[in-house]
């Protein structure tokens, strides 16, 4: 079960890009993020969480679906750590992992609208399912 | 001057508009757009896991394309360009996605030479400022925007990550502006404007969207705005379903209203 | 053909325990050049020495090899030795036995065999030893401090007070610096101007002190105790010892709207000027940028109301050069540009300022009279939010901002922010921070005390965005102890934005040969033992310009400086190092390889004339090595393509040698 | 023809300021390293020309280190990095004259790394031991 999880934490953090490490726990990252009030783990615990190997209540999280990908976070980051691409790799994880689409395809049609532009759907898709 | 010009799926279908103006503005600016034989999807958002591939090769097909016509690669939406500069850099810096790219490509029918991310890609409002240049704009409008107070809407897609997009000055930008300013038109500049619309979970959580939405509009009208200006579909459809007391519109339709080609 | 002695030490048992000491010296006596070996149990007591001194005089040695402990242990003694029995110090070797054979080594055998070794290579290098005799070179006996600033203005004042002249040179038209602009100072809130305006008239009056204010250094040539430098003093169009400092033309000047860099372009000022109240020396200067008469030749309304006639329109750039036996280098810092921080808005709001605008803006002197009023409605603030760290520790990735923690922030917040609640205690202050740093004597008391006392709310969290709507700043905000975002209506936001060195100091390092760090800090000559100096001789550091301080600890590295300085100041002559590097000039080709890679630019270049065997004179560009300067580290030998550079001491025969005797 | 135990000869250059010390420490601690380690003190790393590294494995050196102080401790500011890059061509080229590789190596000691000087001096011998003797460039007549 251990090195489940040690492999999966160094998979993610190879997918992502992002060294944990290098975070000086300062939360500007939670200080910026627009989507705060709807995550119940914000960024800088997602760094944190995921360096001390805690992943499974992340993973299990709703957060990780709360996410923007504004990027904001990333661009203001004084390290350069990059929370937005961890939650982006934990998510995919979690897609990848258990096959468990967040989003099928026949949901879909019941969110649709008119006006809806095909890159809300095409990104949806991409972002939740895998 | 030609370019190799990436619409994307939305322009063909819910933002007609915004292709069609460009297309209009592209002609009286001198400008011919050439699409890609059988373009994709970009795929709407770039999925930042270095793992990822197949979502991305749309993207390179486009660049090699562009490459191979040694042109630069536009977009007037702001998520194709957003998705093909993040895969560009990808393939110029992370080499080892570059090279499992490149073995995807050599499977295709006509094997392009491997890709290291060699074409220039530029969004439109960098065409206008970088190649044609905002006094040239400028002397070429017919119709001046005098009065109108214009609020940008940059949101993300512009410009994050900075590092990679390197468009403007991520926190206080300034192309779209100067992009209002020779159209003849005031800019007005908003604390929001670089702020998330909430356009990526529209379809997950529409009431976390709304709100984003919400606080960019208001913003903007705050500052004293009467309308609000964008490159991006999806920031508009937010924008205006969320109840936007302002009028949303399309960078290329103020720029074909401006140079007059918006009614033909 | 050398006359060699070898003497082999005991050490107690310390060598003898691992080492045949007998055999050592036997076998050794039959090396080259080798004429009597002796072994003995304490060769560094009086008795050893002794025995060494009388066996140099009665074989007429001419070197030796004392096979002991580590010549970092006892060099020097035995060279006084031979120094004392009329031996050059140079012809000594010591073969290291104790710390890197007897005591690394188990067994007898192993230990002498290794020793025979050691000493048979010390043999052979002395055999191709040649006497050395230091250089000396005179002292000028006259400072030269660069900065004007509280570090500067300490350093020529001590270095005065032990009896040397000293020269000042500033770049702004006053001395005074940093501290002249701050408000209080921490931990004990006196005021600046107050501690600092009385040392100003100190460093005017002292007789042993001048000032080139308005001037910057635009050459330095030659080296420690011989420097030469050029001082441009910038035409300040008006006569500075005529001038009486009375301000009339500053009051009169009719071009009102120069931004005043004395409080940091919040208000402004004639383009004739005095920066403040007590600039020394106190005399006007013109702003060329924006005077009418300079510009355009119409105006000359201050020389009109001039009592005394001081302003001269005609006045040009003048260039004097000085010699200096030692330099100062006190250029200090600056906050850094927010321009990349502009998620905090500052170039946004008028509201959003820096913490020396903040300064300003408590000053009595400053725009607002030292009443706390915002920069753009001149409303009084209720609720303040100070953000800490912002361009300090940043990742060099994040390619913004610095990475090193700026030293002050952290105590002149507490120091704001407890001011404000005291003078304006109707006023909510918020203060961000990562960690409050605090080492140093009453600063955490005087954190607490802010926190305690004042009701200064400190939140553990950064901010992350300041949006300014209507005539406020909305401030987001991370509050990590609490676990959520906070967001706040401020009227006022201040950043302490990072320092860094001042933009001089890199152009002035490279004139220097000094060293610098990657943030273009000064670097010392040794991180612990040897703080105030920089690397190259006779170049000292004294404050920011060395790394971030406080007052206190540049005060007292400015001191320490000083005392450096003395101490170089009172010698007569100065004895270089012998062991440094030397061109064989009819080998050199001239091909300015070994300059480069030279760290402390010893090496020069000059034509000279050489009888050529046909009797021709030919011209050749050679490499020359100012001894005094050379540190002898012979990275100039291993450049040397043509093999004329060579070290002293380290020679490449005498390398060679040890090589041969260890791989024999 | 007796067989003896297989010693090699290791030639390590050392800078005065921090490796000698470093190497003056391990003895000051007691830590034991073969005793096939030659130490040759020059000023700095920096002065050690790749002349000396040939001529040591001319004469018969089985293996050369060459130790300096740390990467930006440099007495002389910058003379290790000098080393550095002068050995890494050095290195090069005696790859290709089929020296192993691992017969050469550049070390960063500082005189507070008794420990560490004499760890890494254990460490080179016994992997040049392994080698066994270097013939390469041997040159007999040096030998006397």
């Amino acid at each position: 079960m251990e090195n489940k999880n040690e492999r999966r934490k160094e998979q993610i953090l190879r997918m992502s890009g992002v060294n944990p490490k290098k975070c000086m726990r300062c939360g500007k990252c939670s200080g910026t993020c627009p989507s705060y009030d709807e995550m119940e783990y914000h960024p800088h615990q997602f760094v944190s969480m995921v360096e001390s190997g805690d992943l499974e209540p992340l993973m299990s999280s709703p957060s990780i679906y709360k996410c923007l990908s504004c990027f904001a976070c990333v661009d203001r980051c004084p390290r350069n750590v990059e929370p937005a691409k961890l939650i982006e790799a934990l998510r995919l994880t979690v897609i990848r992992e258990k096959g468990a689409n967040h989003l099928l395809a026949d949901q879909i049609p019941a969110l649709l609208d008119e006006e809806m532009p095909q890159q809300a759907i095409v990104s949806a898709m991409r972002k939740y399912s895998k | 001057m030609k370019v190799t010009y990436f619409p994307g799926c939305t322009l063909r279908t819910k933002a007609k508009d915004l292709d069609l103006y460009a297309r209009r503005s592209a002609e009286a600016l001198g400008i011919e757009l050439c699409e890609p034989k059988d373009w994709q999807c970009c795929g709407g958002v770039f999925v930042s896991a270095s793992d990822e591939i197949a979502t991305k090769l749309s993207s390179v097909r486009a660049l090699i394309d562009a490459k191979e016509k040694e042109q630069p690669i536009v977009t007037v939406c702001s998520a194709c360009h957003n998705v093909i500069k993040q895969t560009n850099y990808a393939m110029q810096n992370d080499e080892t996605f570059a090279s499992r790219v490149n073995a995807y490509m050599a499977q295709e029918k006509n094997p392009p030479l491997p890709y290291a991310g060699e074409a220039e890609v530029l969004h439109f409002l960098e065409l206008i400022r970088d190649k044609v240049g905002f006094d040239t704009l400028k002397a070429a409008v017919k119709n001046p925007l005098t009065g109108k107070k214009i609020a940008a809407y940059y949101g993300c897609l512009l410009l994050r990550p900075g590092k990679v997009m390197a468009f403007d000055d991520v926190e206080n930008p300034s192309i779209i502006e100067d992009f209002i300013r020779a159209l003849g038109a005031e800019p007005v500049i908003y604390p929001a404007r670089n702020e998330c619309c909430g356009g990526y979970v529209a379809l997950e959580d529409p009431a976390s969207a709304k709100k984003k939405s919400n606080a960019v509009s208001d913003s903007a009208k705050n500052h004293g705005a009467e309308m609000i200006v964008t490159a991006c579909p999806l920031c508009k459809y937010n924008l205006v379903k969320n109840g936007s007391s302002l009028p949303v519109v399309y960078f290329t339709e103020l720029l074909a209203e401006a140079l007059g080609v918006k009614e033909v | 053909m050398q006359r060699i002695g070898v003497f082999v030490c005991h050490c107690g048992t310390n060598i003898a325990g691992t080492v045949d000491v007998k055999a050592v010296a036997e076998a050794l006596q039959y090396e080259p050049g080798v004429v009597i070996s002796k072994e003995y149990q304490y060769m560094c007591s009086q008795a050893g020495q002794d025995l060494i001194k009388e066996a140099i005089k009665e074989n007429n040695l001419t070197g030796i090899v004392v096979c002991s402990c580590s010549p970092r242990m006892h060099e020097a003694t035995f060279r006084k030795t031979a120094a004392a029995a009329g031996l050059n110090p140079y012809m000594v070797e010591i073969a290291n036995i104790r710390e890197q054979c007897s005591w690394v080594h188990k067994d007898i055998p192993t230990g002498t065999e290794k020793a025979i070794i050691l000493g048979k290579a010390a043999v052979a290098k002395v055999n191709l030893n040649a006497p050395l005799t230091p250089g000396e070179s005179p002292v000028t006996k006259r400072a030269l401090v660069i900065g004007g600033g509280i570090a500067g203005i300490q350093t020529a004042l001590d270095i005065a007070d032990a009896g040397f002249p000293v020269d000042i040179v500033e770049t702004k038209p006053t001395i005074g610096g940093k501290m002249a602009q701050l408000d209080k100072t921490f931990p004990t809130l006196d005021c600046a101007a107050c501690i600092l305006t009385p040392k100003m008239v100190d460093v005017a009056q002292n007789d042993k002190v001048r000032i080139f204010s308005y001037s910057e250094v635009t050459d330095v040539s030659g080296f420690v105790g011989n420097f030469e430098v050029t001082i441009k003093r910038r035409a300040r169009y008006v006569k500075e010892d005529i001038c009486t400092g009375c301000g009339l033309c500053t009051e009169k000047c009719p071009q009102k709207k120069v931004p005043n860099e004395f409080n940091l372009g919040m208000d402004n000022r004639r383009a004739i000027y005095i920066p403040f109240a007590q600039a020394v020396p106190k005399v006007a200067t013109i702003d060329p940028d924006y005077c009418t008469m300079l510009k355009s030749g119409k105006c000359g309304v201050c020389s009109k109301v001039c009592t005394v006639g001081a302003i001269d329109y005609q006045a040009k750039d003048e260039y004097l050069t000085e010699k200096y036996g030692a330099i100062v280098v006190a250029t200090g810092f600056n906050p850094i540009s927010m321009e990349k921080f502009d998620e905090f808005a500052y170039s946004q709001s008028k509201d959003v300022i820096t913490s020396l605008e903040l300064e300003r803006l408590m000053n009595a002197a400053g725009p607002t009279g030292g009443t706390l009023l915002r920069p753009s409605d001149g409303e009084h603030p209720h609720t303040i939010v100070f953000v800490q760290c912002v361009g300090s520790r940043c990742a060099s990735c994040a390619e913004k901002g610095k990475e090193y923690c700026s030293k002050i922030c952290c105590m002149y917040t507490a120091k704001h922010a407890m001011l404000i609640r005291d003078k304006y205690p109707d006023t909510d202050v918020y203060v961000f921070y990562i960690d409050v740093r605090t080492p140093g004597k009453n600063f955490d008391e005087f954190y607490r005390r802010a926190v305690e006392e004042y009701g200064v709310h400190y939140i553990k969290g950064m901010v992350g965005k300041v949006s300014p709507e209507g005539n406020k700043l909305k401030v987001r905000a991370s509050d990590l102890i609490d676990g959520k975002q906070l967001h706040i209506d401020a009227d006022l936001v201040v950043l302490a934005a990072a320092i860094e060195p001042d933009k001089s100091a890199r152009p002035l390092a490279t004139m220097l040969t000094a060293s610098m760090d990657t943030n273009d800090f000064f670097t010392e000559a040794h991180p612990k033992l040897r703080p105030v100096e920089s690397p190259t001789a006779g170049v000292f550091l004294s404050g920011a310009c060395q790394g971030p301080k406080d007052i206190p600890e540049t005060v007292s590295q400015a001191g320490a400086a000083a005392s450096k300085v003395i101490g170089l100041l009172c010698k007569d002559k100065l004895t270089g190092n012998p062991c440094v590097a030397h061109s064989d000039e009819w080998m050199c080709n001239g091909c300015s390889t070994c300059e480069k890679v030279c760290p402390y630019g010893a090496i020069t270049y000059q034509d000279k004339e050489f009888r050529m065997p046909d009797r021709t004179v030919k011209v050749r560009r050679v490499a020359s090595v100012n001894e005094a300067v050379c540190q002898g580290c012979g990275a100039c030998t291993v450049a040397c393509m043509s093999g004329a550079m060579n070290l002293k001491g380290f020679t490449n025969q005498q390398i060679m040698a040890e090589v041969d005797a260890i791989c024999k | 023809m007796q067989v003896t135990e297989y010693k090699p000869l290791i030639v390590a250059f050392c800078c005065n300021w921090c490796s000698y010390a470093g190497a003056d420490l391990a003895g000051n601690n007691r830590l034991a390293y073969p005793a096939d380690v030659k130490i040759i003190r020059v000023p700095c790393s920096c002065r050690v020309n790749p002349t000396f590294i040939l001529r040591a494995f001319q004469r018969g050196a089985d293996g050369v280190i060459i130790c300096g102080c740390h990467p930006g401790d440099c007495h002389y500011t910058s003379g290790n990095y000098y080393t550095r890059r002068r050995m890494a061509l050095l290195f090069s080229m005696l790859d290709y004259l089929g020296i192993e590789r691992e017969r050469t190596r550049v070390e960063w000691v500082s005189a507070a790394e008794g420990a560490k000087f004499a760890a890494t001096m254990n460490d080179f011998v016994s992997t040049v031991a392994a080698l066994g003797e270097n013939k390469r460039l041997e040159d007999l007549r040096c030998k006397k």
